[in-house]
């Protein structure tokens, strides 16, 4: 079962639809599926939903796509890095669904696993739980939070084998485990797919029955807060 | 308006902020103030997670070491420690909403007397989003406040009640600002203690919250 | 009595289940008669999963080879393959639960004709516990019981509706017996095809349940 | 901040009492909590729920504690192996509540992730749906299952560094990381602790912040059903 195609847009073939809803990894401009929303752009789907936990910034990640209006609604936590994105959030352009972060990721997580919903005191007495199912445990109270489930995911790993077993690289990892659980078709971009058999079984972050097509290809991976020390502070 | 009163800058309420933490604890330390908290953790063995996937946070890289695949939740490039591990953003949140992080150090537009939070939104003109906040102050144990007393106006933002949409209702336990440290109690707050030049009376008239 | 029918062995019986697989499909097998099927999928490209933490599972060992690390579901030992990736439970059921398991092959006590499963008890005789059984039925994309069509004492496990406790309610698409090869349908079990040797009005007359 | 100990028995000191509910690890023998098991039947507990898959058999893993009767609870999946424990269980002697293996795995990590409940089609339509809430999404009906939250955990794994940081081996992974995850105090015990800095942050199965206490010892690691095939077979 050939899981290796030649570029982004081969990979995507056939996934892509107006409306569709896609779950896209990474935190920030880190681990986030790069290629294949170039690709995704350059497709021209429309009206999209994206589950994200940023929208990267006005020129890179999901903000390419704002700026060709393919995006009709983020689910995301944090958006403070892109104008653009605010601006057509203020103007009513586009929809933007706040998840807390945690709970963001919960939800990509159930949707994987077949749980449609879960409790969770995280947002409850806050706009977050308006509308939501309160429900007490032990005294305490929760809201019902509802598991993702995306038509597409988009993931960013470091390596691949050729059956889909995943590595990902320090905090790279963050939203593309849960984010590849939960979509109908998961397809990944890395930095590298060597051969079955020489990933350790016990190193494998994410395992391949989650991932249906994968593409190798050089990543910018754009730094977005370049902080350091001197040298002599050590 | 109090704006004249001296107190804590900065690094101060960060090493008064660092005293609230003790040996063995992980710990989750919000943008601006909280971060220079690392600066003073002194001997004690301190944890940081960074909740973009991190236990053992290090400092900023030297120049040309930077990594894109290491970053903090602030997005800045960081460096791990012997002691790090990775994990994905579900784990690290189970690991925060479960009760494992000892205490978050956090940042906040303003707090009320009973321990609501708002630090995430001002409606009609600033949108970033929760972040992890909201997560953090449900799930942690100890939520502790470091903070400018009063905003840019010289008003408090010790609050009776907030006027900002809520990060988290009754979640915080301590507020450390550059006049003092205030404990969130039955009945409303209580002072813990009075920054360096600040008298208990100054404290009282800079909060428009009970004290108790 | 229909017992001296003749049809299929375990082993032809494991060869046809093993034709329900699909080049490329992550598939779960129960023990007994299922463990068989993985003799029989030829070039197919079959990734089996042991619920217990394994995608990829591999031969029993060579003797002296055995891991006391590495057991199947069963408890039996086992190896890995090239292609293997360990994992926890919790992380086990989470692709059992969501549907990633193409199809689960699973032994039986009992089989409805509405796809109702029974096979994990009998009321004060033998309590053994559902383990996995449960959620690969209620999660995997496709059930196919592989059981002997008959009891010991003749009488059909394929019924009209269940008489032990549950395992999972309307699940079975597909069963394959001894006999032939049913299908769960509205109104029914729809024939498939009879084991080699059997006729279709044996097949009728060795099942308690409607068959349309 | 110590976290290792010199033996079980020091390793448990203060956290064991009458009536206590414990979690553990492991799978059938496999990857089971053996060396801590031991020690808690040497202290003579008493009144005690065990939520573990398995209850071993007669003469090892939990099953010594059936042996003693120190044990008043079993929550699992899957008792066939003990015949000790199928005697008391039908005599009435000790409770089961028979939860299915990824019902109870998902209990486990969901108490340990501030979960108190969540949804699944698990078991619905059987006896484990009896008594438990009934909720439907998209058309489908789900029962509510709740988190586990354990006085104590005891967990088994391969490595250790000194903070705690855990390497799993092969399947000996299984319940180990969710039983971790639920308990008030964790106490681990495995075959070596390394010096902090020895394992791969990016290959570390369950980071330290779970883990309290920490033993290393030699482990019998029996095999309950040794399957092999001959090497002419090959």
């Amino acid at each position: 079962m050939k899981k290796v195609y030649g570029s982004a847009s081969e990979a995507l073939d056939g996934l892509l639809f107006d409306g569709m809803f896609i779950a896209a990894g990474g935190v920030g401009l880190c681990g986030i599926p790069e290629l294949l929303l170039s690709a995704i752009k350059d497709a021209g789907t429309k009206d999209m939903t994206f589950a994200s936990n940023n929208a990267g910034v006005d020129d890179f990640g999901i903000g390419i796509l704002l700026q060709t209006r393919q995006v009709k609604k983020m689910i995301s936590s944090y958006v403070g890095e892109n104008a653009e994105f605010m601006r057509q959030y203020l103007s009513g352009e586009l929809e933007l669904e706040f998840n807390p972060q945690g709970t963001l990721a919960e939800r990509m997580r159930a949707g994987g696993c077949g749980i449609p919903g879960f409790y969770t005191k995280t947002g409850v007495g806050t706009v977050i739980a308006e509308g939501k199912e309160h429900k007490d445990f032990n005294g305490q109270t929760y809201i019902l939070e509802e598991g993702i489930f995306a038509d597409l995911s988009i993931v960013k790993a470091w390596k691949a084998d050729e059956t889909g077993n995943l590595v990902f690289r320090k905090t790279a990892r963050n939203f593309n485990p849960p984010a590849a659980m939960c979509g109908k078709v998961c397809v990944v971009e890395v930095e590298e797919i060597v051969p079955t058999g020489s990933l350790d079984p016990d190193h494998i972050h994410l395992p391949g029955i989650y991932v249906h097509r994968i593409i190798q290809g050089t990543h910018e991976k754009r730094i977005e807060q370049r902080t350091t020390r001197k040298r002599e502070d050590a | 308006m109090p704006a004249q009163i001296k107190g804590w800058d900065r690094n101060q309420m960060a090493a008064r902020a660092a005293e609230e933490l003790e040996d063995g604890w992980y710990v989750n330390l919000g943008i601006g103030i909280p971060t220079l908290v690392a600066n003073y953790v002194g001997d004690k063995d301190i944890t940081l997670q960074s909740e973009n996937g991190m236990l053992g946070m290090g400092p900023f890289p030297f120049e040309g070491d930077e990594d894109p695949d290491l970053i903090n939740a602030g997005k800045q490039t960081i460096t791990e420690l012997k002691r790090t591990a990775y994990f994905d953003s579900a784990t690290s949140f189970g690991m925060i909403r479960g009760g494992k992080i000892a205490a978050a150090i956090l940042g906040a537009m303003e707090v009320s007397e009973n321990g609501d939070l708002a630090n995430w939104m001002i409606p009609g003109k600033l949108v970033k989003g929760m972040g992890g906040a909201m997560d953090l102050v449900a799930g942690v144990g100890r939520v502790i406040v470091v903070m400018d007393h009063t905003n840019k106006h010289g008003e408090s933002k010790v609050l009776q009640s907030c006027t900002l949409p809520l990060t988290g209702q009754g979640v915080v336990n301590r507020i450390i600002t550059n006049l003092g440290v205030l404990d969130v109690v039955e009945g409303g707050l209580r002072i813990v203690e009075c920054a360096d030049g600040v008298t208990e009376d100054e404290l009282r008239a800079a909060t428009l919250a009970t004290i108790v």
